[in-house]
């Protein structure tokens, strides 16, 4: 068998010094355009920042179809799959000193572009390596089903990001051929990434930031535990 | 004085008989010397140090002056290490096996003639006994694979099988020519025929066959190569794929064994290369005015050993130089190369050699 | 798409080895654990393999056994926090990783980085994919037996380390981008020395050239072996060098409005048409090359000024949301950033190039022997901690 | 002119290397006899000049790792003036960095209000047992004398 290619330094590879034509804002709108005209009011939200990206956020049911109209209308190349948990964490980052007045732990759950309406959402980027332009597509999951269409047999690459999505946040993808853990093991309780999942590291040891500075004896307590011996001037 | 001696020496050497216990005792040693100081020499200047240099690093520097007493400290630290051994291994012949293969390694050394009178059994089939145990070490190879009850050793000792007897055939097939044209199969009939021998009447430089058997002395050397699984041939250790093939689950002292055969047995095939094909232990008998093996100086059996080891260690820095600059083949190119382009071309050679042979 | 001959072989023989799985088996198939602990896996990849004699007819990577859990730890650090985790993802092209999360970030604030900020980064950026890809050419030696390369390619890239070590104290972890621009300056003398240190790395390429790629046993081992059609490649989401072999071409240095100085310079997008193992690894021989000329033209070109804009002591990202990738050694690695306001990012979703690279292993290895797992491994070229996160 | 066979060509490298090394010495360095000097920026460990410390927990809070712990008190120090009032200090008793938890991210010598951390190229520092590694100020004292000038920059640094 002759290799495919004789020669073992291919010479001419392509060249450019500039980004070849960059994608507008235009060609955003098209796309929207586009994707509307297959899956019409499937699509629930759009957001365009101007000259840099493009989300657009579609119903539950029509994941899969959106999917599909995407790479049917050029973007074949699939970057990630992931969730999003848009509760706010109970938690906090474990740096709070246990002196302070405990803050009312923030419940409102508040999404990010093109809104939604459960606290669970998964999200998806592709991108037309023609065009070089990528979208970023988001569908809520139900709350009441945290279940969606696999994008496994469309995206091959899809497989292991639904794979972990479904490990860390919970969420199940129908038609998925293996839905097993890909990091943790099989019996593990829980889903990490959630955000009421605690972060033992920061459970268990107490925060070394909390000011351990013990105060003149008899002396008022009022001054503040930083001298200012700094401004020595 | 010693001019004196030295004058005299061949006058009673003939009559100077060693018992035969001495004897034994020498040739034990001897032995020993022959198969440990080369593993020993081998690992030391190219194991150590050049591959060391050809990496552009000075290899082990510590122990001894400029390291060369390594090898002794790897060995005492392989000596203090437990012996391992999987728990489903057949361990009876899971312990032999490194033992088979040292052995073969010393069965080899038997035939190797040093000098007019220095080797240590002279066989007339010598070319042939060298060929056949050379084959022992396979079997030691297989059973380490199979009874270590390890996939990668399963799969690494049926790699060395496959390869050491394609391998067999062509090392056979080059010698062939060496034996049709010494129309001898004793070694030192073989060496003797190449010093006294005359290319087209110039016989000046003897007939060292790696001239006019260059073909078979490559094939030879390839088939060597393979035979000691050195580097592009290496597929049945492939440390990278099968973490080490048959060896993987030896440790300690079992694993020093393979490896003092491993080099040992390189030592030992370059030794037979070296008197196949590069004149062996002696030096053109025409600058001495000798005219056959029997004419040979005395002190021939002991300058012969070091030309031996001389040529010994140059062909082994041949085969390590190969072994560090190439990266592996994979097991069936490898087989299609034994059997499609080696093997072919040593019966060629064998053919043109013969006719040669009547025609000239 | 058409295929090649070769590709159909391809396919015929992994359609074999399916087909053999089928049918009632007169022989008993092994199953072959590579791995976690294996040489060839750089760390701590498995592999399960199931083989009718060296054949594979089935195989799974395993990974996790590194996951570090960086998305979750993300959720509990400030933004300045978060570089020195990024480094660890590719911890052989760690400035690499640090680039995308602070592009990202700046994106929210909408801020810049000066000129000369975004120079040296780019200097920074193609010097961590220099030591990281002179790496993989010399391990790639090793995956196939040839020991020296890979001590070469240990030698060449302490240049680039001592390089990196020198302006940014951090040999493997270098901590240096800061949201605005760059934690310092050089150092002076920085410049001649990565002149130098770069001709080094350029007649590294051109040994590992003659010494591995020219060899023909090394060409007969690759050539052919692994083949990924450009359709599967984009399908598994396949970047970086993987998938310029398969002939996509696709930069994301080139092909994307960045914030770096790569226009600056005048270089080359290398693809290959083949798609296999050797192509894999000789578009990474040539993006190595390139790489030094894009160091060597942009140390001319670096504009005086200073190395960091103005950013308020403590940093607050907007709320939004951004997608910053770059083409980093490994392919494409990006950073989705979900800030809500805060001293630390809401949501980081780490996309790295390694996790979509390795998973098309399943795909790319059926119906190959044993000995070619290893070079397919060894030329799709991962870093566990890239993979595991 | 015909195209070396790369097999000849690999050879050939290795020799070259071989005779390079016999003639030039090795790249290497033999470390424990001979020692490579880091660069001046390198982040080898952290040294703390413990008359600035204040104890004001910012290099502690800011630490990602969590890994240093400081523990201080309020004293009376004599006055800057002549005649003025003794000022209250703060005292460090406490400064232990865990370098087995210490990621050298170098945030905590960043933060620093009052120039009190330090980075040192020093790096033989290992320790047989992980729980050495726990350095207290006075060992952190120690490493000031390694602290070397922070390097000249390149030209066209700007402010």
């Amino acid at each position: 068998m002759a290799p495919l290619s004789d020669d073992t330094t291919i010479k001419d590879g392509p060249s450019t010094d500039a980004p070849a034509a960059l994608p507008g804002d235009g060609l955003r709108e098209g796309i929207i355009d586009n994707l509307r005209s297959h899956i019409g009011e499937a699509i629930v939200d759009t957001k365009i920042t101007p000259n840099d990206d493009l989300w657009i956020r579609v119903s539950t049911e029509a994941w899969l179809t959106a999917g599909q109209a995407l790479k049917n209308a050029g973007f074949t190349y699939f970057c990630f799959l992931s969730g999003l948990d848009w509760m706010p964490s109970p938690y906090g980052t474990g740096e709070e000193d246990p002196d302070d007045e405990p803050k009312e732990p923030d419940t409102e759950i508040v999404q990010g572009y093109t809104g939604g309406e459960t606290r669970f959402q998964v999200f998806a980027r592709l991108t037309d390596l023609n065009r070089h332009v990528g979208v970023t597509i988001k569908a809520d999951v139900p709350d009441d089903r945290l279940v969606m269409e696999s994008w496994s047999h469309l995206f091959a690459g899809a497989n292991w990001h639904e794979r972990e999505c479904h490990e860390m946040y919970g969420i199940g993808f129908d038609n998925h051929p293996d839905l097993r853990n890909m990091y943790l093991p099989g019996d593990f309780e829980g889903y990490p990434l959630r955000k009421d999942f605690p972060l033992l590291a920061r459970m268990v040891k107490p925060w070394p930031g909390i000011v351990d500075v013990e105060p003149m004896p008899a002396e008022d307590e009022a001054e503040s535990p930083v001298d200012d011996k700094g401004d020595e001037s | 004085m010693l001019a004196q001696l030295a004058a005299e020496f061949p006058d009673f050497w003939p009559e100077w008989s060693i018992p035969y216990w001495l004897m034994s005792i020498l040739r034990v040693v001897g032995g020993l010397v022959a198969v440990l100081l080369p593993a020993g020499g081998i690992v030391y200047l190219f194991l150590f140090k050049m591959m060391s240099f050809m990496q552009s690093r000075l290899g082990p520097m510590e122990a001894g002056p400029y390291g060369s007493m390594q090898l002794l400290a790897e060995v005492g630290k392989w000596m203090q290490k437990e012996d391992l051994a999987p728990e489903n291994a057949d361990l009876r012949i899971y312990r032999m096996a490194p033992l088979i293969v040292l052995v073969s390694t010393f069965l080899l050394i038997v035939v190797v003639p040093f000098g007019p009178q220095a080797w240590f059994t002279n066989f007339e089939t010598g070319i042939f006994y060298a060929l056949a145990v050379g084959s022992v070490s396979v079997l030691g190879i297989l059973i380490a694979g199979w009874s270590s009850a390890n996939k990668y050793s399963l799969l690494g000792g049926l790699r060395a099988g496959g390869q050491l007897i394609a391998y067999e055939l062509p090392m056979v097939l080059a010698t062939l020519g060496v034996v049709i044209q010494a129309e001898s199969m004793n070694l030192n009939r073989i060496i003797e025929v190449q010093n006294t021998g005359e290319i087209f009447g110039i016989g000046w430089f003897g007939n060292p066959f790696i001239i006019t058997q260059f073909v078979g002395f490559l094939i030879f050397m390839i088939a060597v190569q393979a035979e000691l699984t050195q580097a592009p041939f290496d597929m049945p250790i492939a440390e990278s794929e099968l973490v080490s093939g048959y060896m993987t689950e030896y440790s300690g002292f079992r694993f020093l064994i393979f490896f003092i055969a491993e080099f040992a047995t390189a030592g030992v095939f370059s030794f037979i290369a070296a008197a196949l094909f590069l004149g062996g232990w002696g030096v053109p008998f025409e600058w001495f005015g000798w005219d056959n093996l029997g004419d040979v100086a005395w002190w021939m059996n002991f300058v012969g050993p070091v030309i031996m080891f001389t040529k010994m260690f140059a062909l082994v820095g041949v085969i390590m130089w190969v072994r560090f600059s190439y990266p592996r083949f994979r097991e069936d190119q490898l087989q299609t190369f034994a059997w499609k382009v080696l093997i072919p071309l040593a019966l060629a050679n064998t053919a043109v050699t013969a006719i040669l042979k009547v025609v000239l | 798409m058409t295929l090649t001959d070769r590709q159909q072989l391809s396919y015929i023989a992994s359609q074999a080895a399916d087909a053999r799985l089928n049918v009632e088996l007169e022989t008993e198939g092994m199953t072959l654990n590579i791995g976690p602990q294996h040489p060839a896996t750089h760390g701590t990849l498995r592999i399960i393999c199931r083989l009718d004699g060296e054949q594979v007819v089935w195989a799974e990577p395993v990974a996790g056994y590194m996951h570090r859990g960086y998305e979750k730890l993300t959720e509990v650090r400030t933004f300045p926090q978060v570089t020195t985790l990024v480094n660890r993802i590719d911890w052989l092209g760690s400035f690499a990783n640090e680039v995308p999360f602070i592009l990202a970030a700046e994106k929210l604030m909408e801020i810049e980085a000066p000129p000369r900020a975004q120079v040296i980064r780019t200097i920074l950026f193609e010097l961590s994919r220099i030591a990281n890809v002179s790496l993989f050419l010399g391990d790639l030696g090793v995956q196939m037996g040839a020991i020296t390369p890979v001590f070469l390619a240990f030698r060449d890239r302490e240049y680039i380390l001592n390089l990196i070590e020198g302006a940014t104290g951090g040999r493997f972890h270098p901590n240096f981008d800061r949201i605005g621009g760059l934690k310092d300056d050089l150092p002076k003398g920085w410049i001649e020395e990565t002149r130098g240190a770069v001709k080094k790395l350029e007649q590294f390429c051109d040994t590992i050239d003659d010494l591995l790629f020219g060899n023909e046993i090394f060409q007969s081992r690759m050539r052919g072996i692994g083949i990924i059609p450009a359709d599967i490649a984009t399908d598994y989401g396949l970047s970086g060098a993987n998938a310029r072999a398969s002939g996509i071409d696709w930069d994301l240095r080139r092909d994307q409005d960045i914030p770096l100085s790569y226009d600056l310079a005048d270089w080359k997008v290398w693809t290959h048409p083949d798609g296999d193992s050797w192509a894999r690894c000789w578009i990474r021989l040539q993006e190595t090359r390139e790489s030094c000329k894009i160091v060597t033209q942009l140390l001319d070109q670096i504009p005086a000024g200073p190395v960091m804009t103005k950013v308020p002591r403590i940093i607050k990202v907007p709320e939004g949301e951004a997608w910053v990738s770059t083409e980093n050694p490994l392919g494409e690695m990006g950073y989705y950033v979900v800030s809500k306001g805060g001293l630390g990012p809401f949501r980081v979703k780490i996309r790295s190039a390694s996790f979509n690279n390795i998973s098309i292993v399943p795909w790319a290895l059926k119906g190959v022997y044993v000995p070619d797992v290893i070079t397919i491994l060894a030329s799709l070229y991962f870093i566990l901690g890239d993979i595991d996160r | 002119m015909p195209k070396v066979p790369g097999l000849i060509k690999g050879l050939g490298v290795t020799a070259g290397i071989l005779g390079k090394t016999l003639k030039n010495g090795a790249d290497t360095v033999q470390y424990p006899h001979e020692k490579e000097a880091p660069p001046i920026r390198a982040r080898g460990v952290i040294a703390l000049h413990e008359e600035n410390c204040t104890a004001c927990m910012l290099c502690s809070r800011s630490c990602p790792d969590w890994c240093i712990y400081i523990e201080g008190h309020k004293q009376l120090a004599p006055a800057r003036r002549a005649g003025g009032k003794p000022r209250q200090v703060n005292h460090l008793d406490r400064f232990d960095i865990d370098y087995a938890l210490c990621m050298y991210c170098g945030i905590c010598v960043e933060v620093c209000p009052f120039d009190a951390l330090f980075w040192s190229p020093e790096y033989e520092y290992s320790e047989p047992k992980i729980a050495d590694l726990l350095h207290d100020k006075a060992k952190l004292g120690e490493w000031m004398e390694t602290v070397p000038e922070a390097p000249e920059l390149e030209a066209g640094a700007g402010k």
